[in-house]
């Protein structure tokens, strides 16, 4: 029996290898919330939502995310209410006679529906965000790698109308512009943070509305996981002593 | 169960064995209460369900004799601003004279009679009675007339004409300062 | 564990109803080979999974909504909303991978030690049985999650259903309550889950009934006679404890560190137009997707599928040996192990893309796992020398 | 009813797994008093009704979807447009019926004979444990119909559970998913009905076990010792089946002829805006929805709701009498007549509106239900004259 | 125990005087669906069909009946077609680009949503006519009885703007105006329905909209009650004879 | 078990008590059967399952080289009358080609070879491909391009460039007439 369980083990390496074969063009990222003890940076998020805001709310939506939730990053219920106030000033997309945005809203859709998002995109639609991070191995990383990937197209390859080049989509060509423009965020210290930290951010972002249990699900783990071995210990104790005698 | 060694060793042992049986009888335990627990706080209402569940309203623009209506949790609500008059004229009316017999101080807040809040929705059919904005007739009894079957309501919602058969409802709410009320 | 307590005069309620007399006589004193090693205590797990998903299962179904839309927004509104919703989900999703982790472990001791030998032909077949039924409950879960993936691996499904000869469209067609995945597919889909989630406990419990009644198994496949080989169940609380403790260990790390462990990335993804380049199903699906797949055809996948599970069953009537456990038919014990190793190759292939060598190792997996039960079992425990079996238990453990 | 089956040889199965061993063990051959009246084998309809209800009610929830809008719309389109959808809609509903049917006999049965003494006090706890549970479902059920009147019952039904010191707010919240009916709530009372509905069974084999445990009740309420006077359950078969088919019979001419029969008039409908002028419960609550609403106000409902079951509960102790048959005490017997009328009477009122003397009905009802119990019952069973008890059974009818 | 349950039938007998007290201004009709063993008439259902989308269809939906299920009245897949096609030439209620009633669609809401309605009528809403045969006690005889309940309002009642007097609806006045317009229906045969009998046909259609499945019901129901009689009794000999032994 | 009366009798007896039972058990089987029955056909899709699962297309509007494209079941359905000399161009294709090889015949149907019927969703992110419309750009491969990411199929649907790694799916259709299918 033993035996059949080393048997197992080793098969299952040999399946790790495997799997690591199929991998993409990727630029690997540190992400706070990576490292298995490893919790979110909460200005990282801030900033990654003040990104999103500035560069990809303009075309995706966030359905499953409120505007509520945002506390979770840190934000007081001031901020909320001035990020409200601010959308509900625009309020260019939607019709008329619609209520204005309240802190239990979920993050407003782009587009009225997805045909008209199609037609600007020739075809495409932005997906909506809340769990495009789970939606692809290493999520984070291949969104940083996304924002970071577009290049200039090789001679070889012909372009389709209105799409860009991009390394590390699959297909080589989106219909998503580059989006993240430079200077369009100023941190709190007034600041303007590189491409490469928007990119990084809204990552870390989009990593948390995918998961925000995260914190909490390796804060009550980790209690679960002390309990039991005190429980063992103490059950190995009480069932020992008790065949002792 | 038959000991070995004498005495004093052996009720050693019984009683190290009975504290470990506790000890861990007693983590058991906590960790049993945990999980009961969570699932039980798992029954709670989620955060959308607290959503607007509870607001505050403002009183103090409201003037005498006039009322607001807004919605809370999708149903109206009426808030009518009583004059003294107002008050006393339903406190004559006689009980047997109600449809749907109820004190008038069990229909206002003591100490704030002159607020009266009601839910609108006529107990009848479900039509939205009419009464808060000033061109709107108030009916027979100065409260609030039905438009559709032409119930009328006095003015604390209490029904004094059909076809409806129970009073205006009366959603939950507490005074916080004399001119804030929180509904929910 | 402490069995003083029926000697001592009843309680008020004992009294009445004895549940304490008949949890001593039916459990802690019921007796038990003394030779059962560490696996042995996998049956209390099994109960121990089952009950964790009865109960998570019934508190996700406070919040589930079996819509199109509702399946997956449903969810995801429970665990973000929710206190402790994610916990409950996480406890429900893994406990399935920790039910089919035992499940499958107790397939192998089975087979290893021919579990299914002396008169336990009905124990080995029920056995075989919940195993299935396990997979379908798995399978229902899984596709009422709403995903876009759901929505595909029922398709494939009910593409299956409807290759079986004769009744194939109409099952398919009670499956998913329309001719494609629709509207009525949801709830259907969604109480076929529940419902048989919470009917395969009966099953699970015939099969102990029927294990009770038959001779004990044990590691040396013997039929033990002997009273003085026997010990009353009790006698095993501690290692069933410290199996337990290691259960509910490796489960903690799991939803600690990986919640999603075994399950298709993607899988949650609500927006179709998210699809993951390639859809698998989770795990414990894995093994049966391949061999579905080696089947080249929707019916030919079928027919594997449906035959490996019978071929499992007939184990009884296709081991010839003499002697029931691995111990003392080494040749027969390493054909079992390479078998193991088989299905893990088998299930890591199918979880790849049809592009490069994978197809070729799904067939060549999938061939053996034939060649080992109907050429292999056979030749192999008839042929093979085996060793001398003790007439008693070789070693007692408790 | 064929006992020559366990002579002969068991069969491959049997000699296995030995159920008609235990079928005959357990319940044809299991000795029972020889004086069982007809009323003693509605324990098997009960069975009977609950399994229509479980299976019908796994059929409703192939097609049930647990939203504001969704459960009238898609129950409704399930009775429309499904093959004897209608008809599996009628046996559950009307499921509900005859099974509350047979329970208030049932437990009148047990009014009039004693069946709670000579050491039935445990069982009779757990018969009206049982009793409340299924009033718990059927309420589930019946609010579940998402109906406007649904709507309405499950907003009173909050605000009684709210009327409970110091849990009251936070067990209303537990059961309506919010704090006023929402969108939260159709998925929670539906997964309740389902999971509970499914977990009575579990009570009820609990209650059967524990009668099986202590000594047979039976028409002379006495403890029946001689030997002679008992016999196998088989003896009754004749019984139990005209039984069952009176049972049938009644189930299907309400099916048949009156399929909303006991239920308030519009309650299917989804439309608010054609609310029935008075809402009321389904006959089998309105006792209790009398009860409640002669407590003036919401907590004095629950109150009265509550301690009307515990005192139900109580009887064995309240009970002061020598002999237990109502056989043998006759004006006691006069007496649970009285009360068996009380509670139709209260029913009747209950259903009406609070207009002319219906009012006053249900108080004096309400005030003599409390009476009979906590005067009546001690008094009368102390002092009124009793017959002499026969030593053994007084006529055999198996 | 047989006094009591004599008893319980006594108390019920009282129950049913009891109810019987609380009754409306009702004219009750004859219907044939009404005995134990009746059945729907057809040719009323399709009369009462025609009644109402002549006259009433403008105000109430039937959002549970699809224009297919007009098959159980007897009308032929033409027929339907036929309905459909009128239908649709006169599109006025709904957007332009709107789809073409099909017969898999279920009858076309009036309304585009209650605050037309409501508006419309002085805040009442007429309601979907679906399941309010199954809304009152004997249904079919009060939706005769509100049809034909329309009086002049006697001198002492005032009457509310836009409201009809009428004896048969609970509160006297409704905003509904009476409906039925004389020589609205032509027969098969060219003849014109009275009044009374369009009250009475619609009346029963709506029946038939609230219980679709009433014949079928019976039927089936009929054959499982004879079923049982006939196990009742070879059980019976069964087990007698296997007794007698 | 003990009869009585002469074996002429008992046996009789028995004869009858076993016909009786059977008698019995068939009619109880027959009940039992019936229950099964209707609970089993109850799993069948209802009526709204059914509509517009079943329609036909007329082909015969459809000109060689065009194609048309309908909604079935809310997926759009492509339908291209073929020529002569697409079929052959794609019969020409060695199966080495193809990223997803599948031969021309397993789709299309035998004897109907000229027309191609296809779902026109994009296996790699579910865009719908153009090259119905005359005015379309068809791809490289004559077939139809997807304007998401430029994934080209040939006139029978086959994926001949990606990102897509599948052909466009087949749905479940048969020829009733020459020129008439029956979709589902
Ligand atoms: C001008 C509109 C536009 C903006 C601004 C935009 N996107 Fe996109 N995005 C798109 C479109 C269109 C697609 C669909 C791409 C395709 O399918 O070709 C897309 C796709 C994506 C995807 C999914 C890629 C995949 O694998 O399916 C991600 C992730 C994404 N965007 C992230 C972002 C982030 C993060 C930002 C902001 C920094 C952003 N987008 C800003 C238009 C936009
Ligand atoms: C001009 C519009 C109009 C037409 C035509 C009309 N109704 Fe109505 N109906 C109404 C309105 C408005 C109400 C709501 C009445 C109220 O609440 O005062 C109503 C209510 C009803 C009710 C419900 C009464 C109750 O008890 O709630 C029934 C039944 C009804 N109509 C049947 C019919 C039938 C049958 C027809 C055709 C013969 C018809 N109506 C034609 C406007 C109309
Ligand atoms: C053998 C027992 C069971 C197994 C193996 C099982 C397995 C699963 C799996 C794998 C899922 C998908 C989880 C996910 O991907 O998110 C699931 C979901 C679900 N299960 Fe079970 N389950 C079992 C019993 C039950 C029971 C008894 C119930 C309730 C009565 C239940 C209710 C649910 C519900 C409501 C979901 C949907 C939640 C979601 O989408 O995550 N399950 N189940
Ligand atoms: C929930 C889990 C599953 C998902 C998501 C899933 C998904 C898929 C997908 C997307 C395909 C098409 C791609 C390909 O052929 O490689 C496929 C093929 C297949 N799957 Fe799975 N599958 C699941 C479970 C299963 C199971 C349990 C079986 C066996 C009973 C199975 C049998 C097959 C077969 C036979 C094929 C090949 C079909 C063909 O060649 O036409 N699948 N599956
Ligand atoms: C003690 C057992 C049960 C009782 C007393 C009971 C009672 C009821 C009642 C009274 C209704 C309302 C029916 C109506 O008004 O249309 C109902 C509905 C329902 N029940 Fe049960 N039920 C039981 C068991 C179950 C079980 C085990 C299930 C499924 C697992 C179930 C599923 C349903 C469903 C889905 C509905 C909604 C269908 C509808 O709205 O008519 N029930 N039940
Ligand atoms: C599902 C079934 C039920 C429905 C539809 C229902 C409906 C109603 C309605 C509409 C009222 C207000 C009208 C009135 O007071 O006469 C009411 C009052 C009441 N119901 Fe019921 N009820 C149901 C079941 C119950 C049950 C089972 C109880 C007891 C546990 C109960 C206790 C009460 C009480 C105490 C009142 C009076 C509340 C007050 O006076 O403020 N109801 N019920
Ligand atoms: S709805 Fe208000 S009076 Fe009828
Ligand atoms: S969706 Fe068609 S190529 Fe990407």
């Amino acid at each position: 029996m033993r035996r059949l369980i080393f048997a197992a083990v080793a098969a299952l390496a040999l399946s790790g290898l495997a799997r690591s074969a199929s991998a993409q063009t990727r630029l690997p990222q540190e992400f706070s919330f990576q490292s298995p003890l490893g919790t979110y940076d909460k200005t990282d998020l801030q900033v990654g939502f003040a990104v999103y805001q500035a560069n990809c709310a303009s075309c995706h939506g966030l359905g499953l995310v409120h505007y509520r939730d945002l506390r979770h990053l840190g934000l007081a219920p001031q901020d909320i209410a001035a990020v409200l106030a601010k959308l509900n000033a625009e309020k260019s997309a939607d019709p008329p006679g619609k209520a204005p945005l309240m802190a239990r809203d979920t993050f407003r859709a782009p587009f009225p529906d997805d045909a008209a998002a199609a037609a600007k995109f020739h075809g495409a639609i932005p997906p909506d965000l809340s769990l495009i991070e789970r939606g692809h191995k290493n999520g984070a990383d291949y969104i940083y790698s996304l924002l970071m990937g577009y290049r200039a197209a090789p001679p070889d390859v012909t372009m389709l109308p209105g799409h860009y080049y991009n390394v590390a989509f699959p297909g080589l060509q989106t219909a998503m512009p580059p989006a993240l423009k430079p200077g369009s965020v100023t941190l709190a210290d007034g600041k303007k943070p590189s491409v490469q930290q928007m990119a990084h951010d809204v990552a870390a972002f989009l990593a948390w509305t995918a998961n925000p249990t995260l914190d909490e699900r390796k804060a009550v783990g980790l209690r679960i996981i002390l309990f039991l071995i005190v429980l063992g210990i103490f059950g190995g104790l009480a069932l020992r002593s008790g065949r002792r005698v | 169960m038959a000991g070995s060694g004498d005495m004093a060793v052996e009720h050693g042992g019984e009683d190290r064995r009975d504290f470990l049986k506790i000890l861990f009888g007693a983590t058991a335990a906590v960790g049993g209460a945990a999980i009961v627990w969570s699932f039980g706080s798992a029954l709670e209402p989620g955060e959308s369900a607290k959503d607007g569940a509870v607001f505050d309203v403002d009183l103090s623009p409201i003037e005498a004799n006039s009322g607001i209506s807004l919605r809370w949790r999708g149903k109206p609500v009426f808030i009518r601003h009583l004059t003294a008059g107002q008050v006393s004229a339903v406190e004559a009316t006689p009980m047997k004279d109600l449809i749907d017999p109820v004190a008038v101080k069990d229909r206002l807040k003591p100490g704030h009679s002159q607020y009266a809040v009601v839910v609108g929705v006529c107990p009848h059919r479900g039509c939205v009675p009419v009464g808060n904005k000033p061109t709107d007739p108030r009916g027979p009894y100065d409260g609030w007339l039905c438009p559709c079957h032409g119930a009328a309501f006095d003015a604390v919602g209490r029904v004094r004409r059909g076809p409806a058969q129970q009073n205006l409802d009366i959603p939950p709410y507490r005074f916080i300062s004399d001119t804030l009320i929180r509904l929910g | 564990m402490d069995n003083s307590r029926s000697d001592t005069t009843p309680g008020w309620f004992e009294a009445r109803l004895p549940l304490c007399a008949a949890w001593h006589r039916h459990w802690s004193e019921h007796p038990v080979p003394a030779n059962l090693t560490f696996v042995w205590s996998f049956g209390v797990l099994v109960a121990v999974a089952l009950g964790v998903l009865a109960v998570s299962g019934i508190w996700l179904g406070f919040a589930y909504v079996p819509t199109t839309h509702g399946a997956a927004a449903s969810i995801e509104q429970y665990t973000r909303e929710v206190n402790f919703g994610w916990l409950i989900h996480d406890l429900h999703l893994d406990g399935t991978t920790m039910l089919f982790g035992v499940v499958y472990i107790e397939l192998f001791r089975g087979l290893y030690y021919g579990s299914y030998r002396n008169g336990r032909d009905l124990v080995w077949i029920i056995e075989v049985f919940r195993f299935f039924v396990f997979l379908a409950v798995g399978f229902c879960g899984f596709a009422m999650t709403g995903g876009a993936l759901a929505q595909a691996s029922l398709t494939v499904m009910a593409a299956h259903i409807a290759a079986i000869p004769i009744f194939g469209d109409g099952l398919s067609q009670w499956f998913l309550a329309g001719f494609v995945v629709g509207p009525a597919t949801a709830p259907r889909i969604a109480m076929l889950h529940e419902a048989i989630g919470v009917l395969v406990i009966l099953i699970a419990l015939l099969g102990y009934a029927a294990s009770r009644a038959a001779k004990p198994a044990n590691p040396d496949g013997i039929a033990v006679t002997d009273a003085g080989d026997m010990v009353p169940q009790s006698a095993y609380a501690g290692k069933v404890f410290s199996a337990f403790i290691i259960f509910a260990f490796i489960f903690a790390l799991i939803i600690t560190f990986a919640p999603d462990l075994g399950q298709p990335a993607g899988m949650s993804l609500t927006d179709p137009l998210s699809i993951p380049v390639r859809p698998a199903p989770p795990w414990y699906l894995l093994g049966f997707h391949g061999l579905a797949r080696a089947g080249m055809s929707v019916g030919g996948g079928t027919l594997l599928t449906v035959a490996a599970l019978i071929l499992l069953g007939a184990l009884p009537w296709l081991d010839q040996g003499k002697v029931a456990s691995g111990r003392y038919r080494p040749v027969y014990a390493g054909f079992v192990i390479l078998l193991a190793i088989d299905w893990i190759v088998l299930s890591v292939a199918a979880a790849e893309p049809a592009v490069g060598a994978w197809p070729v190792v799904i067939d060549i997996t999938t061939i053996w796992l034939f060649v080992h039960f109907i050429i292999i079992t056979p030749l192999v425990t008839m042929l093979a020398p085996e060793h001398a079996v003790p007439a008693r238990i070789a070693r007692r453990i408790a």
